[in-house]
């Protein structure tokens, strides 16, 4: 059933009754041509680009718990492209792309909200970085602009600029970034990859890659065994603890990122805004909470819940540059687990191991990449080739002495 | 040329006792006061030689406890390293110890990297509540307790010196202004007088 | 937030301390070749559960300690200095209670 | 007596002789002292508080707690305006302003209550199928309009007024929350001498008891909880602490609470903050929070006056406020009883008692024995009236419908859900309880234990025992077990009968389950019958239980509809992830002191008066604040920055350089230690003799740079950046203590121990010699370039080095940092004849490009020693940190951007850093960008802008050559001439003078 103003209407006047489910909840088959591991945003995504552009549809997308449940329902919804290095720009700019298009492509409403993200700026040589990457955008023809104070001040009212430790001297904007819903980029690729004939299939613990004759020929899971002619995985979170099934070793480490929500309010702040001399950045989403985060809590943790310190931290960030703030209360915090891999940037690529391939290592940026993650995983599952677009996030590029670090602090991903 | 004059990194503190002054009628829950001359020799002991070295300046070589003789008190910064401090003059207490310990360790001027606050008084306790993380409930600790840790950001050397219960805090030399800004601000609702030692 | 009982200074607050990864890696003599290097530097055991780490106890007695966590429940098996020997609990045969 | 509704019985809480005055929606009422807002809105007879989130039904309040999804208002106005809060733990004080939210024009008049008429289409999740043509309309149409009418109340726009603060506190066992349960269990853990706390969200202890029908010892429960109160006053090991909400259970028995220091107070009193919020410490945790009573999910439920049986008790026993005149109890407990019999107490009308259990339980019999009208198996089925409830539809069980029956309220019981928010922080899963159809707290995996309601035990004596074995255990498990814990009390005996499960009355129109969302059954079942059956699916699709109450009334009653459509039991469909804040907690309560100016402490040096003196602009330096620039009168930045970077060539300058990190190392093994850390040899460096390090970190990586000085034998004495010092000393206690125990090294921050200047220019030896005097000889035989002396000067320890950033003939001078000023002016004074100026950062940058010396922006963290054209320094005959993986291809591979230096031709009027270089400024992408400048100034030393950049294939393949600095974002690509990097001396000859 296609989804429209007029569809709402028609099954208003009907009760509603006329809604078919979004997704299936089929049970597994003996045999795939492709099992993509994980249903969060990325696996989701590359099975619905396997089918709507490689018309592999025999495809099964395995979860362990509820679709969604993972990264991509813990986020703090904010996508963009503001990266430095061309192969991260021109990736997260194909993302861009494909966010733009994707609510008529896939039909579902997921308030994409191109708002502007703009990053503060406090110092000189924190211009001039900002600067280098804000060109680097540029170069690679993606929009990005500097702010000055009274510009800042127009946008973000409620700025603190007289009583500032560390005085905001400007800001890097992509007034293309924004905000997006996000349970509605899972929902809406799940409902477009099942509509095309994928199975979903939640409650299905993978236990083990079947490796046969040095390739990936199936998986284990708590619903029995499954084959297929093609394996990958997509798990950001557990990437080793997943990859060490098929004996795979990669540098990544899981880091608890922490998220928090206040209370809905009315309109306070219509831009994202991220604190350049402290851990703090901030939304309002359409519901009307502020969505903020920070920093990593800075140590290995899979269990999805933060810490006090960090909270302290970074909601003195938000006093910091925002003291409006102090009386609007906090509402909710959780974790998502971050695969922090050991240069900032992610792994999509062939494994080294026949038909088994490797989505992971996404530190911060997983969310915003979701379309481009899933589109770029699915030409290199249905090609067996990468595309020129990630050709260089693969494994080998530590051991070569390629590294793609955007932050420039190595092979610590607890150093803030 | 004539000696040079020091100067305290809190500036004048005279004037500083006059901007402080009029804080509450009543009894003060807290008294301030800033140690003006505080020598403080940081003591290394060699590999093997923790022992040799407590024994021969006295000292306790166990965590969290000072030792005091007449003319110094040895706080324990971890295995082998002690804080010592006087009101002698640095140069001679680094020069005392170094000779006492010959070739079994080393020591390190660090007088001027410190200033020490005092905090005292019936509400010290709630006070230091306010910005120290450690348990300083009299059931847990006394007299002697030293300890090192963070308070409003800041890195603290702490001594308790007595139970009225009095406390030391050594602070390094730059955040002197930043934390005397926490302390006066806090302290202000228990009632607080200042004074210099 | 963790308590970390340091071995010097005692039980204190997860916020004294910097976290400094895995503590299970040697580093290789000097002599030992690039590919023993690398796997020193960049591969990570990330174990989902018991894990040996370290923990830079910055604000207190400044010594590297070793301590023995859990990555999913947080909880702490046990603490020891910068030469201390410790295993894990499903390593001592037998997992804690 | 003040309002309408108010009664002359209970009112445990308010004071009636102290009168208070406040408004709301510019309206004026007057209330007691000890009121809320919501006690003294009812008692003034006002039932009509808010609007809900979707539909701007006309609400009033469900509750008289924290958990109160209804009555939210704006409180106080301006800088303190607070939105969402509960107008039932709103205290009352004189000149209280509130305000309702989340309806235009007026509370009574909400245009947008039109929502109504379109509900057949708003149903759960109608925003994700819709909103999607013409894609052009989203942001300025429909998302604008979508987040005006989100969110409820307006927050403030200005910086809060008041102050927060943080504190510490440590116990043997917390106790949480102060019902019956909670001051039993701390009697006993008080009395065995242990460290006890006891936190209460509440103004006043007690928790849910009826002062009418609960009596313990033979005295009313309120008589027993003063004594109890008295005997904790009495201990000093006790600290009793209300207005308290324990708000989030973290790792390793860390609990964190929010004390409300001043919101009973228009605002707070001198040196007071508004909040405070603890971080306490417990060895054993008593959870005592009670339980939540659940709605009853009939047709037009949410209609003001129709409230929970509990609520309306509370508002009549702690206020002396009837909620209204004619009641009607329905209820599927025996708790409604209770209310019923408080209220005939307090004179208040019970026009019906409606039971949903066909047989009458020993309450009902109780009840009818005291003359109110009982109905077995009589549940409701329509609420009726517009801003106020008129009357109620009744139906049998059997469906058949009863009588409809006039009132003003209706005290409504559908059971209790234990309190199980804070026990499932801890990871424990709450687990059902068919028998009082409730989730309770599985095993414990934290040293906790729950006891009274949340732990699902109803009874009062029950709760008594329950209280004081929970305290003797966790008193014993601390320690304490000797003590005599006294006896607990006894009470009454009830016999209380069991719930009869209720989840949906039936009816076709609006039921509600969620109130503040607006969530009703017919949505749980749209859920389902779209696919989103995991619970946390259905939660997400229909926003249940994601409203400012996180559905501590209607979380359960959702999750039972849930089961009903997916016809499984409710353990099957289990419960959604509690997370903290147990209630909502104000962001400025976390950020406590660390905001505006103190939001990092500063770090001032030695020196800071004499720059303040000199009329210097500070600038940031990490924590520090260090001389910019120090401007004469009318001079601007760029001026004052050239010309103190000209007068140092030309007579001599002195600069602030106290806040380098320093670094004292002692030991025989020091020197190997330093050849293990930096790249280059130190055994051979003499003692008197300084040397220029790089630090690499093991991933081959420049990590930091600095000179170390060796001073004697065993004592080196290392500087390291003002950025990188704790890293740097961090790295090298791992070196120490963990790669190379065996070496003999000790080392410790010498940064505050010293302060230092540079004095740097053609006359500075001539200066310094004039202010040193004959306490050392300064001349280049005695002290050689990058040679170091140690001297007394005027009663301190001086070091002087003879080191030069600026590439001038310089030294620095270090001494105790309390020295600091009399070096300074004495320095000063004797270079006021030399032409001495004072220099501040931005020249010191000037000078270190125009040598082609790296600093911070070239140690970005990505770069190596060869990129700065410093892999010559690397040592190939002693291994070094990160020597093996700076040997990987990627990071010797000759394609690597390497250090230039580069001049501006034309183009522009100056030059910036973060441009990036390329051949033909018509083909500027990211694939042609060879590099990007890192550092830039206007040279005075070369009369042009220049600069410091990376370039690929660096000065062998564009010496001499002109490259483009494509700058997009300001919008210029000036051409500039490459070169090398040592602009100024080259050879250095000035250094050896």
């Amino acid at each position: 059933m296609h989804y429209s103003a007029l569809s709402v209407f028609l099954q208003g006047l009907k009760g509603h009754k006329g809604w078919p489910r979004m997704w299936r909840d089929p049970q597994p088959k003996s045999h795939y041509d492709v099992i993509i591991i994980g249903g969060g945003g990325h696996g989701l995504a590359t099975a619905y680009y396997l089918a709507k552009e490689h018309g592999i549809t025999n495809v099964a997308v395995v979860e362990k718990g509820w679709i969604g449940g993972g990264n991509v329902g813990r986020n703090t919804t904010i996508f963009r492209s503001n990266y430095m290095f061309p192969a991260n720009t021109h990736f997260y700019e194909k993302g861009m792309k494909l966010w733009e298009g994707l609510e008529r492509d896939f039909n579902f409403n997921a308030m994409i909200s191109q708002r502007g993200v703009i990053n503060l700026f406090h110092s000189d040589p924190q211009r001039d970085a900002f600067a280098r990457r804000g060109n680097a955008m540029r170069l690679a023809g993606v929009d990005a602009e500097f702010l000055s104070p009274a510009q800042l001040k127009d946008m973000v009212p409620i700025l603190d600029f007289e009583n500032a430790r560390f005085p905001i001297q400007g800001g890097l904007m992509q007034r293309r970034g924004g905000t997006i819903r996000h349970d509605a980029v899972a929902w809406g690729y799940a409902r477009g990859a099942d509509s095309r004939g994928v199975d979903i299939l939640q409650n299905c613990e993978v236990k083990d890659i079947i490796i046969e004759g040095g390739a990936a020929v199936g998986i284990e899971t708590s619903k029995g065994t499954i084959r297929a002619n093609k394996v990958a995985m997509a798990v950001a979170g557990h990437t080793t603890h997943v990859a060490k099934m098929a004996g795979l070793e990669l540098p990544v480490e899981s880091h608890v990122l922490q998220a928090f929500v206040s209370e809905g309010i009315k309109p306070l702040i219509d831009t994202v805004v991220t604190f350049g001399a402290g851990h703090f950045y901030i939304s309002q989403s359409d519901k009307g909470g502020l969505v903020f985060g920070g920093d990593l809590d800075g140590y290995n943790s899979y269990a999805q819940r933060g810490n006090l310190p960090m909270m302290e931290h970074v909601m003195a960030g938000g006093m910091a540059i925002m003291p409006a703030i102090g009386r609007v209360r906090l509402l909710r915090h959780w974790g998502g687990i971050m695969d922090m891999s050991f240069d900032g940037s992610p792994f999509i690529c062939k494994t080294g191991i026949e038909k088994l391939y490797l989505n992971g290592g996404w530190c911060y940026g997983g969310f915003k990449a979701t379309p481009a993650s899933g589109w770029c995983f699915a030409h290199t599952i249905a090609k067996d080739e990468p595309h020129k677009l990630n050709e260089k996030f693969t494994i080998e590029r530590f051991r070569e002495g390629r590294m793609i670090d955007e932050k420039g602090v190595g092979p610590n991903p607890w150093i803030q | 040329m004539a000696e040079f004059e020091t100067v305290h990194p809190l500036g004048d503190l005279d004037q500083l006792l006059a901007d402080h002054a009029h804080h509450g009628e009543g009894a003060p829950g807290v008294q301030l006061s800033i140690r003006t001359q505080a020598a403080c020799v940081q003591l290394f002991s060699r590999k093997g030689r923790h022992e040799d070295v407590a024994k021969a300046l006295k000292l306790n070589a166990s965590p969290g406890v000072a030792s005091a003789s007449k003319s110094h008190t040895a706080l324990p910064l971890s295995p082998g390293q002690w804080m010592v401090t006087s009101n002698q003059s640095a140069d001679r207490l680094a020069a005392k110890l170094q000779a006492k310990i010959k070739d079994m360790g080393y020591v390190s001027q660090q007088g001027d990297a410190r200033v020490c606050f005092r905090i005292a008084g019936p509400s010290a306790r709630d006070l230091m509540a306010r910005g120290c993380r450690l348990d300083l409930d009299e059931s847990r600790v006394g007299t002697g307790f030293c300890a090192q840790t963070n308070m409003a950001q800041v890195g603290v050397l702490l001594h308790q010196i007595s139970d009225e219960p009095a406390y030391d805090l050594y602070v390094y030399a730059g955040f002197a202004r930043s934390f005397f800004h926490w302390l006066s601000h806090t302290a202000a609702q228990f009632g607080y007088r200042i004074d210099k030692l | 937030m963790h308590q970390i009982d340091c071995p010097w200074c005692g039980t204190r607050d997860e916020a004294e301390f910097q976290y400094q990864g895995d503590a299970t890696v040697q580093r290789p003599k000097p002599d030992a070749d690039e590919e023993t290097f690398f796997r020193y530097v960049y591969a990570r055991e990330n174990p989902k559960g018991w894990h040996v780490e370290w923990w830079h106890h910055v604000a207190g007695c400044r010594q590297w300690i070793k301590v023995v966590r859990n990555t999913l429940t947080h909880e702490i098996d046990s603490t020891g200095g910068p030469q201390s020997k410790l295993t894990k609990p499903d390593e001592k045969g037998g997992t804690k209670s | 007596m003040t309002g309408v509704n108010r009664v002359s019985v209970g009112g445990s809480r308010i004071d009636r002789s102290k009168e208070v005055r406040f408004t709301f929606d510019g309206q004026s009422y007057t209330g007691f002292e000890g009121d809320t807002l919501a006690s003294a809105l009812l008692a003034n007879g006002v039932t009509l508080m808010g609007r809900s989130f979707k539909y701007h039904r006309p609400r009033g309040c469900l509750t008289a707690g924290s958990e109160e999804p209804n009555a939210i208002v704006e409180l106080r106005s301006g800088a303190r305006r607070e939105p969402n809060t509960r107008a039932t733990m709103a205290e009352l004080y004189n000149g209280l302003d509130a305000q309702s939210q989340n309806r235009f024009p007026s509370l009574k008049f909400d245009i947008q209550a039109i929502n109504q008429l379109l509900s057949p289409f708003l149903t759960a999740g109608f925003y994700y199928k819709t909103f999607m043509w013409p894609s052009s309309f989203w942001e300025p149409v429909y998302e604008k309009f979508i987040r005006k009418s989100a969110g409820l109340g307006k927050a403030a726009t200005q910086a809060d007024p008041d102050t927060y603060e943080h504190s510490h506190g440590h116990c043997d066992v917390l106790v949480v929350g102060a019902g019956i349960a909670g001051l039993s269990a701390a009697l006993s853990a008080g009395r065995s001498g242990a460290r006890v706390i006891l936190v209460e969200e509440q103004v006043a202890a007690g928790g849910m008891t009826s002062t009418a029908t609960d009596f313990i010892d033979g005295k009313p429960s309120d008589e027993w909880v003063a004594q109890a109160l008295d005997e904790l006053a009495g201990m000093a090991n006790v600290t009793v602490r209300t207005r308290t909400t324990l708000f989030g259970y973290y790792d390793h028995n860390v609990l964190a609470a929010l004390e409300r220091v001043s919101d009973h107070l228009e605002v707070p009193e001198a040196h007071q903050p508004r909040q405070r919020l603890w971080t306490l410490r417990a060895g054993q945790v008593v959870l005592a929070c009670g339980s939540h009573e659940r709605a009853m999910v009939f047709d037009n439920n949410d209609m003001p006056g129709v409230m929970l049986s509990g609520a309306v008790r509370a508002f009549v026993e702690r206020y002396g406020a009837a909620p209204g005149k004619r009641v009607v109890v329905c209820t599927n407990n025996d708790d409604g009883y209770k209310t019923a019999a408080s209220l005939h107490k307090a004179g208040v009308e019970i026009v019906a008692i409606t039971d949903a259990r066909a047989e009458p339980s020993p309450a009902a019999k109780l009840a009818t024995a005291a003359g109110m009208k009982v109905q077995c198996g009589v549940i409701p089925h329509k609420a009726k009236g517009r801003h106020r409830v008129s009357a109620i539809a009744l139906q049998r069980t059997d469906g058949s419908s009863a009588e409809i029956i006039e009132c003003d309220c209706v005290a409504m019981s559908n059971g209790y859900s234990p309190d199980v928010h804070l026990v499932s922080q801890t990871g424990v899963a709450p687990v059902w309880r068919e028998d009082i159809l409730g989730f309770v707290p599985d095993t414990p995996i934290r040293k906790e234990r729950s006891a009274g309601a949340c732990k699902g035990t109803f009874e009062l004596n029950a709760c008594l025992q329950e209280g004081h074995q929970a305290g003797c255990d966790a008193a014993e498990a601390m320690g304490f077990g000797s003590g005599d814990p006294g006896s607990a009390g006894t009470a009454d005996e009830e016999e209380i009968t069991a719930p009869l499960a209720l989840w949906r009355c039936p009816g076709k129109g609006k039921a509600f389950v969620d109130f503040q969302n607006d969530v009703t059954a017919k949505d749980i079942q749209l859920a389902h019958q779209e696919g989103f059956v995991s619970v946390e699916h259905a939660k997400r699709y229909t926003t249940l239980g994601m409203a400012t109450d996180q559905g501590k009334t209607s979380n359960v009653n959702g999750i039972a509809l849930l089961a009903e459509a997916r016809g499984e039991p409710i353990p099957d469909v289990g419960t959604t992830r509690f997370r903290p804040p147990y209630s909502p907690v104000a962001i400025g309560a976390f950020a406590g002191h660390e905001r505006g100016m103190e939001f990092q402490p500063v770090r001032r040096t030695a020196m800071h008066a004499c720059g303040e003196k000199l009329g210097a602009v500070f600038v940031e330096a990490g924590q520090w604040l260090r001389p910019q620039y120090y401007p004469k009168p009318g001079e601007g930045v760029m001026e004052a920055i050239y010309r103190e970077s000209e007068q140092v060539r030309k007579t001599a300058g002195i600069c602030d350089v106290s806040t380098l990190g320093k670094i004292e190392i002692f030991g025989e093994d020091a020197g190997e230690f330093l050849n293990r850390l930096y790249i280059n040899g130190w055994k051979m460096l003499a003692p008197g003799k300084a040397r220029y390090g790089l630090m690499l970190r093991e991933d081959g990586y420049v990590f930091d740079d600095g000179t170390t000085s060796r001073l004697a034998d065993d004592h080196y004495f290392m500087t390291t950046t003002t950025a990188n010092a704790a890293r740097v000393l961090a790295h090298m206690e791992h070196a120490s203590q963990v790669l190379w125990p065996d070496l003999d090294v000790h080392f410790c921050s010498a940064t505050e121990q010293w302060c230092g200047v540079a004095v740097a220019g053609p006359n500075a030896r001539a200066i310094l010699a004039k202010a040193f005097g004959d306490a050392i000889d300064i001349s280049n035989e005695e002290l050689p370039f990058m040679g170091v002396r140690e001297f007394k000067w005027n009663g301190a320890t001086a070091r002087i080095f003879r080191i030069s950033f600026s590439g001038e003939l310089a030294f620095e001078v270090n001494v105790p940092w309390s020295y600091g000023e009399a070096m300074w002016d004495a320095i000063w004074d004797a270079g006021q004849d030399h032409g001495l100026i004072a220099y501040g950062t931005e020249a010191l940058s000037v000078l270190r490009i125009e040598k082609g010396h790296v600093a911070g922006n070239e140690l970005d963290g990505r770069t190596t020693a060869a990129d700065m054209g410093l892999g010559k320094m690397m040592s190939s005959k002693k291994p070094f940190i990160g020597q093996k993986m700076a040997a990987r291809d990627g990071m010797i591979d000759p394609q690597r951007a390497t250090l230039v230096g580069v001049k501006l031709k034309s183009g522009a009027s100056r030059l910036r850093g973060g441009a990036h270089l390329v051949a033909d400024k018509n083909i500027a992408n990211a694939e042609t960008s060879l590099g990007w400048i890192t550092s830039v100034c206007d040279s005075p030393a070369m009369g042009c802008w220049i600069g410091l950049a990376y370039v690929r294939g660096g000065l062998s393949e564009h010496d001499g050559k002109i490259l483009y600095a494509a700058n997009p974002i300001y919008e210029e690509s000036p051409a500039v001439e490459i070169c090398s990097p040592h602009f100024f001396d080259p050879k250095g000859e000035r250094l050896h003078g």
